[in-house]
């Protein structure tokens, strides 16, 4: 296998892994970040702290935590297994890996966005008859778009950079487990293997431009609407 | 349909403390800045949860501070209109327009949103943003969102302020027929604008400074002498209603009231059917003696009630022209002029141009 | 059906020369050796494995993962002190005084195995005392590499290995092998499989590019 | 100070095309919904940058479409109450009151806080939160704030529209005062109430459309029997000016116009004092003859202008009382039957009451 | 020097180095999230992607790239030095890396607050003779306070937490860069070495515990005061 096929190996696993995670995290930090700003419940702070919990910890950390928590010996992982649904050393892995290292920023910008939202339009909408869920679907959620787009794209950005918990989660398998982090930690680890990082860093740089440009432009269709201008 | 509110609430240092029922029909909620009457509205819309008392619809019960109920706000079908407009900025006017419609029983009657566009001069508006429209537009789309959630009630938090005079000319017959008509749509209504209530209201509630100052029937409200200062002078008249008789090629109509004929302009309804006049009390003159040679058609024989002397320079004269009661507010160089007393008979001319089509309703 | 190999980062250049020869498709999983022994123990699907640090294949054999004795060394490497390129060989007594406000990179002492080693040389030649508080430790020994070769450390002491491919950085002293424990690279199969990589790993090919890379050779 | 108007700017459909003059003091815009006078005033403001044309206020460019001169808002120093309050959310009553002062030349006149208190009845909201005040006291809140920024002009769209009448009454003299006052404050005033524009404004702007449909000193506009159909028939009127002549113990004062004496009350200007009187269309009765034991007692010879006939039974007649013009609607019967004519002689009748304070200014 | 009190060496230098780097990132985010939300020029899509960036790298790199920049050969690490300002194997350089990696999450958080801000309140204070910088001090700062600490937590949290850019830039010296995610990284990497991992991890916990539930009673405050309830 070539260097360079390993390398593309390596950006396909980690858009795929990148994008699925962010499909899967999208909708649940919505969800924590709606209970975070608008419910009260035993238990919050802790929720609270528990979601910045993968910004503090170092990533190894997490990734070991997964592993005691989801490798193949361990309870969870085994009764995972049996359901068809591996996570260790397996790109799906990587994906939860990914959802959680990106959940605390996701979160913090969808919370962020709920909070600037006037209650009087959702209480407008409720007098027009709309119940809870309507009132979330059809206000709340278009009114907040701009901070899931940030949530979306921050959490893609760390999901694209993710590395420690995922190495040490799922180990560094070209073509199963290796991301692009990985791989341009693997080519920086021996001698003369800085060319292959670059090009590989230039890969990463390139997905950052265009997920940044697209989230821009969805960002200002977004905004256009909202205003109305 | 009958609404009762019966709450208590405190924000701060002021008190809200309301009583009042309303038996179908328009009940207006007026009263000066700051006296409480977007608070009332707010709690039977179930946006405000008063401190303590009761709110009941047509027997249902709306907030009830000792059980502890409290029906949310999606579940009265109450349609708001708010004093801001509220206008949900993501959404075209037509999805404001039709944001209620699906919530509301499909049986459930109510304007179609061609009725509300025409009525309400949106039709070019439908795709705009409301970012874009006015500040009266704005408000127009608020009314015809809350028209077509085809609500049980309407609240209206005074949504004609900020519309110019040809448009409410326009929306308040259609309020009146929306009460009227076969829905009979109950509205609590909140202004400032007494020809408003005047023109629209059934019951009237005075509010002051977060209390019942007065309430009761129009009619009652509106022609009690005491009730001038709380209405404001030149805003107070009686209200009285008649019966269409005839129209005239030139566009006055003949309008029967017990006691008299009346000739007045602009009169929409047919032969037969009954209409409200508002008659403000300083339109109506008081001569001892039938004159003649006026401009003035309108001269209805009349025994004065009572004579109510306010701290100003003018008074206010309770008339009985038959069963009806007319207001006139005169100087009181005119009461001393002319010795006007309680029992005494005389005449009073009505301008016939000074009842507004605008103030006939019904 | 390929085969997977975990081994450390350190044997990289080498070991994929070797994979090349191999007669069958070898997937390398490259990372630490302790997150290499964590993900094995946690029940990794990994033929065989290959480790920097001897202490982590002692935890798998106390942890009853691999049969004890199954390990065996492929490979052995040197460690040495580099400096600036243009730089003299020097003694490696006169550091302290070389080094002058300046820090000497290594891998972190009780983390990284060249770490560990280097420690243990530099308490024999009896210059730890004056040099500990002047280390900057790193997470890998590469990363030492990268600060002398920037010239944010004047002196390192790394892989003989890597500093033969750096061009930035020339060599100033070998440091000598029984000054400190041996550097042993450990190898061993995990399954039936395995087994058969590991013997490649043992042929004369396979030690022909562990030395070309600068590995030392290894007598069993 | 002088301002002059000269731009055009379009929306997607709407068009705004305006040209005007103000020369000091208080100049209305007036029309209907969606009519163009928020843009207007925000062209003025610096918050809208017209398309092309030109705004001077007093020589000073404020906006030149050609040269690119845009003076920035902050700079403008012009004090807008806006349509919807805007207040600072962030901000107590008191912050928000006081934002702009520090910004105004030290030496620049204008009212202190504790004017602005008592006139706007503020004093007990000061520590509140603007989240926590009514739509009328957040309107008063905004009205204040502009004031204390001692601007040189004040843009005000539609000030009074969510307050009582009560409040309306003591702000209103306060705006005359502005105007008279050692400051000469100029007023730019968007109003759909005609009593409003009548009361205050100096220069009559009507808007329709995004055009100009007449514009000229408020006299003049007012007492055109044209002009009706533009201001609402039941709101035309001519404003005269008269003389204070004297008060008397009832309280009814005597004023003098060109055409005779009239009895008001509730003038509150000294003797000698000019005061501006809004006679309404509808308040004037014409009669051919001298009439007596009527209650009204203000009764002028007059000779008729004009008759203008409207669409509806109704018709404005333009009066010449002395040197003063007014303006009578009477039923088109009334006009057949006392066979009023152009230069005809006859007697108005003004309800001495009809004459409410509230439209007597200046 | 025992275990523990090396633990406690690197908690407090993590303290400082995050306390340090939030307050310098904090004003910096500011500027940054305010030129992108609300100026255009030239170069703007390019420096939205690099904010972003730290994300999408693995730390590594950027490390070794901060090494590049600021390291002592370099133009501007020399240039520093000049200064006085020694960013070489000194906290001041985990305060560097911990800013560039908080960087993202901080502009992201403090932009979606601006962007939110109704431009109408501008326009009002501007018209009541408010020049530029007053109408920022006076209401959008004000205004965007969540938003500015909901950046700050998040920034403090990943500067507690940084550790793969922070050791390949300033090494691992106790007392100097060894924080808290480094030794519990070293710990992690001897056999047996847990427990002193877990001690550390729950030290890092409780740090974010506490930043967390400041965070949200200053959120608290700060939100009555803006809705005014
Ligand atoms: N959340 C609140 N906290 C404290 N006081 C409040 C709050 N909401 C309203 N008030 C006060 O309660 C009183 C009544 O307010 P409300 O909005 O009901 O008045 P309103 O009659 O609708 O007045 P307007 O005609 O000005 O809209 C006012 O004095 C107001 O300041
Ligand atoms: N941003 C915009 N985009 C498109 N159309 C606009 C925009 N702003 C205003 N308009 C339109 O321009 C016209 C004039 O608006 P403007 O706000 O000046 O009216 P107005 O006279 O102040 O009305 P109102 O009395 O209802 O406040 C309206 O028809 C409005 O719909
Ligand atoms: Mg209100
Ligand atoms: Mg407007």
């Amino acid at each position: 296998m070539s260097i360079d096929a390993a390398a593309w190996d390596a950006l396909r696993l980690s858009l795929w892994v990148a994008c699925f995670a962010t499909l899967i995290a999208v909708p649940l930090a919505l969800w924590i970040a709606w209970l975070l700003a608008r419910r009260d419940f035993p238990g919050k702070a802790t929720l609270n702290a528990l979601v910045h919990l993968p910004l503090v910890l170092p990533p190894v950390v997490t990734g070991y935590l997964l592993l005691v928590a989801f490798g193949r010996n361990a309870p969870l992982g085994r009764a995972l297994d049996s359901l068809g649904l591996t996570l260790a050393f397996h790109w799906s892995g990587a994906v939860l890996a990914a959802i959680i290292m990106s959940f605390p920023l996701m979160v913090r910008a969808m919370r962020l966005a709920i909070e600037a939202v006037d209650p009087k339009l959702e209480e407008a909408a409720a007098t027009l008859g709309a119940p809870g869920w309507a009132v979330f679907g059809r206000v709340t959620l278009p009114l907040i778009q701009p901070g899931i787009l940030a949530g979306a794209v921050m959490g893609f950005a760390k999901a694209m950079g993710e590395f420690g918990a995922t190495i040490t989660f799922v180990a560094n398998i070209p073509g199963q487990t290796q991301t692009l982090p990985s791989a341009i930690w693997a080519a920086l680890q021996i001698p003369g293997g800085e060319g292959q990082a670059i090009a590989m860093v230039l890969m990463a740089c390139a997905v950052a431009v265009g997920a940044v440009a697209l989230s821009e432009a969805l960002a200002r269709r977004v905004a256009r609407r909202i205003s109305g201008a | 349909m009958s609404l009762s509110v019966d709450i208590a609430h405190t924000f701060g240092d002021f008190s809200l403390q309301v009583t009042f029922q309303a038996e179908g029909g328009i009940t207006a909620l007026f009263g000066r800045s700051g006296a409480g009457k977007t608070s009332v509205i707010n709690a039977v819309a179930g946006l405000l949860r008063p401190d303590q008392g009761r709110i009941t619809l047509s027997g249902e019960t709306l907030f009830d501070g000792d059980t502890q109920t409290f029906l949310p706000s999606a579940k009265r079908r109450l349609g708001y209109v708010f004093q801001d407009a509220r206008l949900f900025p993501h959404l075209s006017v037509r999805d404001n327009l039709t944001f209620g419609s699906r919530y509301a029983p499909p049986t459930a009657p109510g304007p179609s949103l061609e009725d509300v566009l025409s009525l309400l001069g949106l039709r070019d508006l439908l795709d705009r943003a409301p970012g874009r429209l006015s500040g009266g537009e704005k408000q127009r789309v608020a009314l015809g969102r809350a028209l077509l959630s085809k609500p049980r009630m309407l609240l209206m938090d005074e949504p004609l302020a900020s519309l110019d005079a040809p448009r409410k000319q326009e929306i308040l017959p259609y309020l009146e027929r929306l009460r009227d008509g076969p829905l009979g749509l109950p509205i609590l209504y909140v202004s400032h604008a007494v020809d408003e209530v005047a023109r629209l209201a059934d019951t009237l509630v005075l509010l002051g400074n977060g209390r019942v100052q007065a309430q009761g029937p129009l009619y009652e409200v509106m022609a009690d002498p005491a009730a001038v200062p709380l209405l404001g002078v030149r805003e107070a008249g009686a209200v009285i209603e008649a019966e269409v008789i005839q129209h005239a090629a030139d566009g006055l109509s003949r309008l029967r009231i017990s006691g008299g004929d009346l000739l007045l302009p602009g009169v929409q309804a047919d032969p037969g059917a009954r209409v409200r006049l508002r008659v403000l009390a300083q339109d109506v003159m008081l001569s001892v003696k039938r004159p003649d040679g006026l401009s003035a058609v309108n001269i209805l024989p009349v025994k004065i009630e009572t004579v109510h002397q306010g701290e100003g320079p003018g008074a206010a004269i309770a008339l009985r022209a038959g069963q009806d009661r007319l207001l006139a507010r005169v100087t009181r160089r005119a009461v001393a002029e002319l010795q006007l007393a309680p029992g005494m008979g005389c005449f009073a001319i009505i301008k016939a141009t000074s009842v507004a089509p605008g103030s006939i309703g019904r | 059906e390929r085969l997977v190999v975990f081994a450390a980062a350190s044997l990289r250049g080498a070991l994929d020369e070797i994979a090349a020869g191999f007669d069958g498709e070898v997937a390398l999983s490259y990372g630490g050796s302790g997150a290499i022994a964590r993900q094995v123990a946690a029940g990794a699907p990994a033929d065989a494995m290959l480790l920097a640090n001897p202490k982590w294949m002692d935890w798998l054999e106390g942890e009853g993962i691999i049969a004890p004795g199954t390990a065996f060394v492929i490979a052995s490497n040197r460690l040495v002190l580099i400096g600036p390129q243009d730089h003299a060989p020097i003694d490696p007594e006169q550091l302290p005084e070389l080094l002058g406000t300046g820090r000497l990179a290594m891998g972190q002492r009780d983390a990284v195995p060249a770490g560990t080693y280097a420690r243990q040389w530099l308490e024999s030649a009896g210059l730890w005392e004056a040099l500990r508080t002047r280390l900057a430790e790193t997470d890998n020994v590469r990363a030492a590499l990268a600060l002398v070769a920037r010239g944010q450390a004047p002196f390192g002491i790394v892989y003989a290995t890597d500093a033969r491919a750096e061009a930035g950085v020339a060599i100033l002293y070998e440091v000598p092998p029984e000054s400190h424990a041996p550097i042993r690279y450990l190898a061993t199969a995990l399954t039936e499989r395995g087994q058969s990589f590991l013997a490649h790993l043992a042929s004369p090919a396979a030690k022909a590019i562990f030395a070309a890379h600068g590995f030392a050779e290894v007598s069993r």
